[in-house]
């Protein structure tokens, strides 16, 4: 039951959720949170993967480094909705196109 | 018997958070959600044995990213704020309609075929063979952060830096150019 | 007797540790500085005189000396530089005479300058200087010679320039330096021939006189040319024009009038008795030079045309140590020619017969000089036409420069009679063999009598006649005994009697006192180095400077005096003949100067403006020193120097720096104009911006797909990743 | 002991980065560090120099560091000293210790002026002390750097002009000289066996019968380069016609900065010369000598009557030290045992007697805020100033004197060294260079005539006599210039072994 | 996981019979069934005490605010007003639910449970005597601050939920207070860590003794200013007084939960009171030498097992006493001052302490201050 292939399912369940997070959604912060699941999801299956194909602690450390890096976007990404917020007062993904074209 | 246990709460805890991200209309409960969903990882690293990766995901997760997930939602309008703003767009954001439904679900259906690709190759190769015991995996982490992959260790610590300072700088508010 | 490192160093260290210590008390305890300056200099006369006693009484010997070295520094193999000691008659008696008048005037100082503000630093230079000069005495070779020369040169520079509040004692003090600077560059030059010609000889380099007479000896300086003059020769002149500069003959005599900016005892200790005699010194040791160089007759037209030079300017001078400036330049003269003509003790005794007798005049013109205060100016008076009748005033005064004014002008039993006497009989002697000595010779007895009138002129000016400033006159304090002032007066005046060096004590003289044996003395004692005299150098070994004195292995005998001199009889008798007659020559042009200035100043028959008036154009040449001034000042250094100096500075600055090194950043700004404009042109509009107008068509094309959606992006990512992974085959 | 030289070097630079911890505010605590740092620097120079073994020629043993740099290069970082660069060190770590006193007076940015102070000593101490060619050049280039920015920041009115100048004039020479160090790092793989920059190595004249292709003519490799570096050197030397730059420098330059550049940066010129140039190329250097010899007549000369001519007195002296340079120049080219010795006696004799000078006419600048003898109205600048500043007056003398030369300051026996080395193989040029002296003697003496004799002057009236910390900084001077003058073996003795094999050395390759 | 009740317990004879009767007749989950029902006994020990703990808190602060302002303070209920906190609670549980209308009903009902959540989580990991203890996590230090931050969005949801003014600035004070005060509590708790080597309770706790030198906070200068750092920082993680904003009275009403009332303050209140204990009990094990008594009295007894408990409570109370006193003795803050506390003088100087603590490490190999004082000590050097 506790096999490789529930996790995987676990994650690739989370990686699809964070898909159409990502692509459903039209607020930023809800698309940040979809980010947030597919870097989960992706840690996941590095610890998933370690236990079960070969027991180095790699994955560990890798997963250790998308937790990180996930804290960093968060941070710089949310502070940059929050000024995009005070210059437009609008968090709607379809307003922040002035790098169009 | 403790861990199946473990592992169904965690999974289902992961699972229906994750679910209910997508499909809340709130976005404070999209958090709350999201919450509930990392706890649940939590959970399930342990049932990997990942006890530190479990720790840490708790400490970054549940104590920094998600209360900043909320500090934003909170700045970016909270619940009962204007619907539009001065320039005429809707302030706070729709959670999705049907037409990025559906956009987002044969997006996710395309990648769902392409992830399955990917795990039948996995799968050819895998034979389930017996488990190593749970060992505590502080110290070999420690260990190899400052050997094996110590570069990569101080380019993190400098990109939490330039992160902190970064967001810093970004979000605070400049006076001269409030009205 | 012995001598060793503590009792002859102190000659020189006891007066340079009076000036180290008084440069650290001259400012608190200026009385104390004064009187430990002179206890010093009188502590290195006592030594001095136990030298002198020692040489002269006990020795003997003409041959004896003391000789010790030190090494000094040693830069390896080749190069060895030794300093030490040497001692001979010639420098004990120049280590007494340097000591004893330095000391009476170091006392007359304390009175003359007693009530100067600046009165221990005065001192403590003067302390300097004596210590310098004495270590020009006491040093065995030129390098230390010129090193205390300069240390001399130094203070002479610093006391002419004392009163710094004035212009005039500063340019008087530059251009002593300068001048005698000039004579000094000279000597060095002479120093580095000598180092060159003792290493090819010896293999060793070396400084010492007795190294220079040991190579003279053995002809090392034969055949040797130095741009195209023989290399003795050009050491000669090179030698000899350190003299020039530092006794101010005849072409460098100009500073010397000028010192006497410097207060009156600077005057008498350092431009009268001792440095400007240090040059004569420096002639005399390095005589044998200037005899291989065949100078001799070179030495005696300067010395002659100096003397009577200066003889004829001190006739028109009105301030009262002008005269006595010019007259030590015109006995300096003498002195150079004593040299010249090969008189080389009769040199030094006038050496030092003039040392006592001028220190002595010019200690009593500072005396005058110091009683005259002019209450409207402030200062006191220098000028004898504002003088007169002052004997009543300052008998002792004017008795002391009385005797020495007769010591000065030749007058028999006085000792300037002694040596001058001799001087110029030697010149008649060598005048009457060779023609060449003929003007020389003349020039030196016209000297002699232009001497006998200005002393006098300046002795009548001054204490006889009628006072011509009656309020200066008024104010004058009449002269009371002191023994600060009027002791050391006494004293020298005591030495300008003739017996003390005509070997009258000793029984040499043509004045005998009954009883007297024939010793010893001056006479003999001081050696001319010619060849005979130089044989003793040819193996000598210097010792190393130690605690005990080790005396050479020969027995010197006492020296016999030798009234032929070692002329063979005929020509002993000859030259004793023509010294006879010189004599009586020289006696009467004395006197004949003393009646002539008689005449024109106490009698008054004969009228000074008349001769004035009549000569004016005379007059006007000797008042400006024969335009040497105007000629070496407004000609040579400004019309010539500065407008030379102006004009490379101006090369330097306005040409080569402004055009050539500045230039080239005119040439950097034109390839740099090109280049950028190439740049600009070529490279940037056609090449670079071009390129960017071709981009930027496509990217009007092509920008239509950038909508700016991020949602649309991730659709984009995610669509081509999955075609790309779809399109893998499963392994 | 066998990491002094690392201490010596180190020590200043370290100092210099952490002044920049001091708040700005603090100039005091600035200020005292700084002392501080050079206090300990001299401590070790003299370490250093109570340790020296006088009996080893070359360098000292226990002073040599090495260790690879670069290695795929050969490059190492080497250090050694020996009885030529020692008095440089030395003099060093005593001029700035006494610059750093003297420095009090600025006015403005007092920490960057310091730091920039410390790492200008550092640099030029691995002048002196490196033994690799590159590294060498290394500190030779970092030196530049304070010195431009010290000229430029803290300088007179036309600092900047003066700053670009120097660095320009400067970095041109070193140019030329990397080219070299670059030619004989390929030319010692054929001579030596293997590719390198150790100045040990390259001794000895192993390259004087290369040839040199360039521009289709056969040159002789020695002397094409020997001429290359021979201007780079001749530049900080400097050597007429490259002196241009000196007057501008050091008119512009803050006093003790002045001091430094005439003290201890002019004698790196020299010290090229007796460490790289003749050691490397002794046929070339003999076959230049005459024109080296020549050169630094010229240098006397006419050094001297330009600054006979100037009206400022900081030009004056600058130019005195070009003619002052070319005593050094004289005796180096005379490669004889006195001149050599004497030469580097000069370079120690120069650095202390010029330093005085500059020390002094930072005083009185400190008071006047002008430096005019005649003003360019033509009046008197100063007058008076012995009467005013009896005290000042005294150590001016000291200083002036030593510097024209006077027996019994430390001057005369240098230049007497120089010239009895010249003595020999250039009688001409030796009889030619004592109007040097006399000219050397006479702008001095008129300068000092024009200052300080006659009645004080209306603008000098408020001078104030040299204080005390003034009196404690030039007091260690005077006395060095006076002992040395009387007693030079300190010196000598250190030095004359070293110059001794030197000497030996290059005589084996007389033509 | 050494140090846990069922591993204590396995030490004993009957015990290791029963699991091997169990083994027999159940297979290999038996005894894990056992160990599972005897970890939820101990919890629910646990829960029940540090109620009780937590409800006396409330009595205690009471009292001793009291005491300091010459009062009675509660005196009714029960001898010297002890039960005054279950009468409290007895008022609570009868209260009635008000729910306001507006308020975000999900939110508003979880934020209590957080609360309380994020508390009782810890107490998994708090080391109260060398058996005594739920688990000892090797990971137990990080998994302690990562739980407890769950109070911490709690009172922010509980803020939010409430759409009130005073809840939201409450809230928001509060969450971005604890998210800043983490830091330099990570810090120093880092600190102690790299003097112990080890993330776990145990570990810690083990390498200190029952002396005061032995203890980390003596250890040496840095870590005796990180004690004071991770004190300071506790207070403000706490929301006690003087860092008491998100709940400012005088300001906010009651700041966060202004709108809540019956059970669901009273799961705040207790929330807070028991995470002060909480706090206390984690400083008290990082710095003052835990449940350690001196000379190791009483073993693995049951004794020596109430003798630690007895340690580790005393210091905690001790320091639970510190902070009440600490509460009516300082003034509140302002936020700003908040802030500039915590980023320029608390992170620099924990940062400082934790580079101190390495250095002193590496220079003196990890001996303590007294060790190196008295190094004849054969004593001091044998216990380390």
């Amino acid at each position: 039951m506790m096999g490789l292939a529930s996790y995987l399912i676990i994650s690739t369940i989370l990686f699809i959720c964070g898909v159409i997070a990502i692509l459903a959604r039209k607020n930023i912060i809800a698309i940040l949170l979809g980010l947030e699941l597919i870097l989960n999801a992706s840690a996941l299956n590095f610890v998933a993967y370690t236990r079960f194909l070969n027991n180095s602690i790699d994955g560990h450390i890798f997963s250790l480094f998308i937790i990180v890096i996930a804290a960093a976007e968060a941070a710089v990404a949310l502070a940059i909705v929050l000024r995009f917020y005070q210059i437009r007062e609008t968090v709607h993904i379809d307003d922040a196109t002035q790098l169009q074209g | 018997m403790f861990d199946l246990t473990l592992f169904f709460i965690s999974a289902v805890l992961t699972v229906i958070g994750a679910i209910m991200v997508i499909t809340t209309k709130d976005l404070m409960h999209a958090c709350i959600y999201l919450l509930a969903s990392f706890l649940g990882m939590a959970g399930l690293y342990l049932t990997l044995g990942a006890d530190f990766v479990a720790a840490i995901q708790l400490l970054v997760y549940v104590g920094g990213v998600v209360i900043l997930m909320v500090f934003a939602v909170m700045l970016t309008g909270g619940p009962h704020a204007q619907k539009q703003n001065k320039f005429g767009m809707i302030k706070t954001a729709l959670m999705g309609n049907i037409r990025t439904y559906t956009i987002g679900g044969l997006t996710a259906v395309v990648v769902l075929l392409m992830m399955v690709k990917l795990y039948i190759s996995i799968f050819k190769n895998y034979t389930a063979g017996e488990l190593p015991n749970y060992l505590p995996t502080v110290e070999r982490i420690g260990k190899s952060l400052i050997t094996d992959h110590v570069l990569a260790f101080e380019i993190s610590s400098v990109l939490l830096l330039g992160a902190l300072i970064g967001a810093a700088i970004i979000a605070r508010p400049r006076k001269n150019r409030i009205n | 007797m012995d001598y060793t490192i503590a009792n002859i160093a102190p000659i020189v260290l006891l007066p340079f540790l009076a000036f180290v210590i008084g440069s650290f008390t001259a400012k608190k305890f200026p009385k104390f500085t004064g009187i430990m300056v002179c206890v010093a200099i009188f502590g290195s006369f006592l030594l001095s005189a136990r030298i002198f006693a020692d040489f002269v009484f006990n020795q003997y010997s003409a041959d004896y000396y003391i000789h010790k070295t030190f090494t000094w520094f040693d830069l390896g193999p080749t190069f060895k530089l030794n300093l030490g000691i040497y001692i001979d008659q010639m420098s004990a008696m120049l280590l007494l005479m340097v000591s004893g008048v330095g000391f009476l005037i170091h006392l007359f100082a304390t009175y003359y300058m007693g009530e100067d503000k600046r009165y221990a630093r005065y001192m403590i230079y003067m302390s300097l200087f004596t210590a310098g000069m004495l270590g020009v005495a006491l040093s065995d070779n030129l390098l230390s010679f010129f090193m205390f020369w300069e240390v001399m040169g130094f203070c002479s520079y610093s006391l002419i320039g004392f009163y710094y509040e004035r212009e005039a004692p500063g340019d008087a003090s530059m251009k002593a330096f300068m001048t005698t600077r000039i004579g000094d560059v000279f000597f060095l030059f002479g120093l580095l021939i000598v180092w060159n010609v003792t290493t090819q000889v010896n293999g060793q380099g070396s400084f010492t006189f007795v190294d220079l007479y040991n190579v003279i000896a053995n002809g090392g300086f034969d055949g040797q040319m130095l741009l195209g003059i023989p290399l003795a020769t050009f050491a000669g002149l090179c030698f000899f024009m350190g003299t020039i500069g530092k006794s101010a003959q005849f072409p460098l005599q100009i500073w010397l009038p000028d010192a006497m900016q410097g207060p009156t005892p600077t005057s008498a200790l350092i431009h009268a008795a001792t440095m400007v005699a240090a040059g004569v010194y420096l002639s005399l040791r390095v005589y044998p030079v200037l005899e291989a160089g065949h100078l001799l007759v070179f030495v005696s037209y300067i010395g002659a045309i100096t003397a009577f030079g200066a003889a004829t300017m001190a006739l028109v001078q009105t301030d009262i140590k002008a005269v006595l400036a010019y007259s030590t330049i015109s006995q300096l003269g003498f002195m150079v020619l004593g040299v010249g003509v090969g008189n080389y003790n009769a040199a030094f005794m006038h050496l030092i017969t003039h040392a006592v007798f001028k220190a002595c005049l010019f200690l009593s013109s500072g005396s005058v000089i110091h009683s005259l205060h002019d209450h409207h100016t402030g200062g006191h008076v220098q000028e004898m036409p504002r003088m007169g009748g002052l004997r009543k005033k300052m008998p002792y005064t004017a008795f002391v420069m009385v005797i020495c004014s007769l010591a000065i002008s030749g007058v028999p039993f006085f000792s300037g009679f002694v040596s001058k006497d001799r001087i110029l009989g030697e010149a008649l002697i060598m005048g009457l063999k060779n023609p060449v000595y003929s003007l020389p010779m003349v020039l030196g007895f016209v000297a002699a009598l232009l001497t006998a009138f200005y002393m006098f002129r300046m002795i009548f000016l001054t204490f006889y006649g009628a006072p011509r400033d009656q309020e200066l006159f008024d104010h004058c304090h009449t002269e009371k005994f002191s023994f600060n002032r009027n002791l050391p007066l006494l004293i020298l005046s005591l030495f300008t009697l003739g017996l003390w060096y005509s070997g009258s004590l000793t029984g040499q003289g043509l004045v005998k006192f009954p009883g007297v044996e024939n010793k010893e003395w001056f006479q003999t004692l001081i050696e001319k180095p010619d060849a005979h005299h130089l044989a003793k150098f040819k193996n000598y070994k210097s010792q190393a400077w130690g605690k005990v004195d080790v005396k050479p292995a020969i027995d010197f005998s006492k020296s016999h005096y030798d009234p032929t001199h070692g002329l063979s009889a005929e020509e002993a008798h000859h030259a004793h003949t023509l010294h006879l007659y010189g004599a009586v020559g020289s006696i009467f042009i004395a006197f004949l100067g003393i009646f002539l200035a008689y005449l024109m100043y106490i009698r008054k028959s004969l009228n000074p403006g008349w001769w004035a008036t009549t000569f004016s154009g005379w007059y006007q040449t000797l008042k400006n020193k024969y335009y040497f001034d105007h000629f070496y000042i407004d000609v040579l250094i400004k019309k010539v120097l500065f407008k030379f100096q102006d004009f490379i500075a101006w090369v330097d600055m306005g040409i080569w720096d402004r055009i050539f090194i500045d230039g080239w950043a005119n040439v950097n700004n034109f390839f740099s104009y090109w280049a950028r404009k190439f740049d600009d042109v070529v490279v940037d509009t056609i090449g670079v911006d071009g390129t960017g107008a071709g981009v930027r068509f496509f990217n009007l094309v092509l920008r239509t797909l950038q909508s700016g959606k991020i949602q649309f992006y991730f659709v984009v990512i995610f669509l081509v990743m999955a075609s790309y992974l779809l399109t893998l085959r499963v392994a | 002991m066998h990491g002094l030289l690392n201490y010596i070097l180190w020590l200043p630079i370290l100092g210099s980065l952490l002044i920049l911890l001091i708040p700005k505010e603090k100039v005091n605590a600035i200020r005292w560090f700084t002392v501080a740092v050079t206090t300990v620097t001299f401590i070790l120079c003299c370490i250093l120099y109570v340790n020296f073994d006088q009996a080893v020629p070359g360098i000292q043993p226990f002073t040599a560091v090495s260790m690879p740099w670069i290695k795929s290069f050969n490059i190492y970082y080497k250090l050694g000293i020996d009885g030529i660069s020692l008095p440089m060190v030395w003099i060093n770590g005593l001029l700035f210790l006494i610059c750093s006193f003297s420095s009090f007076d600025i006015k403005k940015m007092h920490k960057g002026y310091f730091s920039l102070l410390l790492m200008l000593q550092g640099s030029i101490f691995g002048v002196f002390m490196s033994l690799d060619f590159f590294l060498f050049y290394v500190f030779w280039e970092v030196m530049l750097l304070p010195m431009f920015f010290l000229i430029g920041i803290w300088g007179g009115d036309n600092r900047e002009y003066a700053a670009i100048k120097f660095f320009l004039y400067t970095f041109f020479g070193s140019v030329l000289m990397l080219l070299a160090i670059i030619a004989l790092y390929f030319a010692a793989e054929g001579r030596l066996g293997a590719e390198t920059f150790d100045m040990v190595k390259l001794m000895g004249g192993h390259f004087a019968d290369l040839k040199l292709s360039l521009f289709g003519m056969d040159l002789p490799f020695d002397k094409v380069f020997f001429a290359m570096l021979f201007v780079g050197f001749a530049i900080k030397v400097p050597i007429f016609p490259f002196h241009t730059w000196l007057p501008h420098a050091h008119v512009q330059a803050p006093t003790a900065v002045s001091v430094i550049l005439a003290g201890v940066l002019l004698k790196m010129g020299t010290y090229g010369f007796l460490r790289i140039s003749y050691p490397i190329f002794p046929q070339a250097g003999h076959y230049f000598g005459d024109f080296i010899a020549w050169l630094g007549l010229v240098n006397i000369i006419y050094g001297a009557l330009c600054a006979m001519a100037q009206t400022d007195v900081k030009k004056l002296i600058a130019y005195s030290s070009v003619s002052h340079m070319g005593f050094v120049m004289l005796g180096i080219a005379a490669m004889t045992t006195e001149g050599m010795n004497g030469a580097v006696l000069q370079m120690f004799n120069h650095g202390l007697s010029t330093a005085m000078m500059f020390l002094l006419i930072g005083i009185l600048y400190e008071r006047s805020h002008h430096r005019w003898i005649v003003t360019p109205e033509g009046k008197k600048g100063f007058g008076g100033l012995y009467a005013q500043m009896p005290k000042y007056s005294i150590i001016f003398i000291i200083g002036l004197f030593a510097s024209l030369g006077l027996p019994g300051l430390s001057g005369f026996i240098s230049e007497a060294l120089v010239f009895i080395g010249v003595f020999k193989p250039y009688p001409t040029i030796a009889l030619l260079g004592l109007i040097g002296l006399v000219l050397g003697a006479a702008y001095l003496l008129w300068m000092f005539k024009r200052m300080f004799f006659g009645e004080i002057i209306d603008s000098c009236k408020e001078y104030a006599d040299v204080n005390k910390r003034e009196m404690f900084y030039m007091a260690p001077l005077c006395f060095l210039v006076i002992f040395l003058g009387i007693y030079p073996l300190p010196i000598l003795d250190v030095m004359k072994t070293s110059v001794g094999k030197l000497v030996i050395d290059l005589a084996k390759f007389a033509p | 996981m050494t140090d846990t009740i069922v591993s204590y317990l396995a030490k004993f004879g009957p015990f290791k019979d029963l699991l091997e009767f169990l083994t027999e007749s159940y297979g290999a989950n038996g005894p894990t069934l056992f160990a599972f029902l005897i970890f939820l006994v101990g919890v629910i020990i646990i829960v029940t005490i540090l109620s009780t703990i937590g409800g006396l808190g409330t009595y205690a602060e009471r009292k001793i605010s009291a005491d300091m302002q010459l009062r009675m303070g509660p005196n009714r209920v029960g001898p010297y007003g002890i039960l005054q906190f279950l009468a409290d609670g007895v008022k609570m549980l009868m209260k009635e639910d008000i729910v306001p209308k507006d308020v975000d009903r999900l939110l508003f009902f979880i934020a209590p449970m957080l609360a309380l959540t994020g508390v009782f989580g810890t107490l998994a990991v708090i080391p109260f005597s060398s058996g005594f203890t739920l688990t000892d996590l090797n990971v137990g230090v990080v998994y302690l601050i990562g739980i407890s931050s769950l109070v911490g969005l709690a009172i922010f949801l509980g803020g939010y939920a409430s759409n009130s003014k005073w809840s939201m600035l409450g809230g928001m004070r509060g969450a971005s207070q604890i998210i800043s005060y983490e830091i330099p509590i990570v810090l120093s708790i880092l600190a102690v860590v790299l003097l112990s080597g080890g993330l776990s309770f145990g570990v810690i706790t083990r390498a200190q003794g029952g002396w005061p030198h032995e203890w980390f906070i003596f250890h040496n200068p840095f870590t005796f200013i990180g004690f004071f750092v991770l004190f300071i920082g506790s207070l403000a993680e706490t929301n006690r007084a003087p860092f008491d904003l998100p709940e400012a009275e005088s300001e906010l009403v009651s700041g966060y939960h202004t709108e809540f009332t019956g059970m669901r303050f009273a799961f705040f209140a207790l929330a807070e009171y028991i995470e002060v204990f909480v706090v206390c009990g984690v400083t008290a094990a990082l710095f003052l030498g835990g449940y350690q008594v001196p000379f190791n009295l009483g073993g693995d007894t049951i004794w020596g097992q109430l003798l630690q408990l007895g340690a580790f409570f005393s210091k905690t109370l001790a320091l639970y006493y510190f902070v009440i006193v600490i509460r009516w003795t300082l003034p509140r803050l302002r936020v700003d001052q908040l802030m500039t506390m915590c980023w320029k003088y608390l992170i620099p100087i924990a940062l400082f302490n934790l580079v101190g603590a390495g250095v002193w490490m590496w220079l003196f190999k990890g001996k303590s201050l007294f060790v190196l004082l008295f190094k004849s000590g054969t004593a001091a050097a044998g216990i380390h």
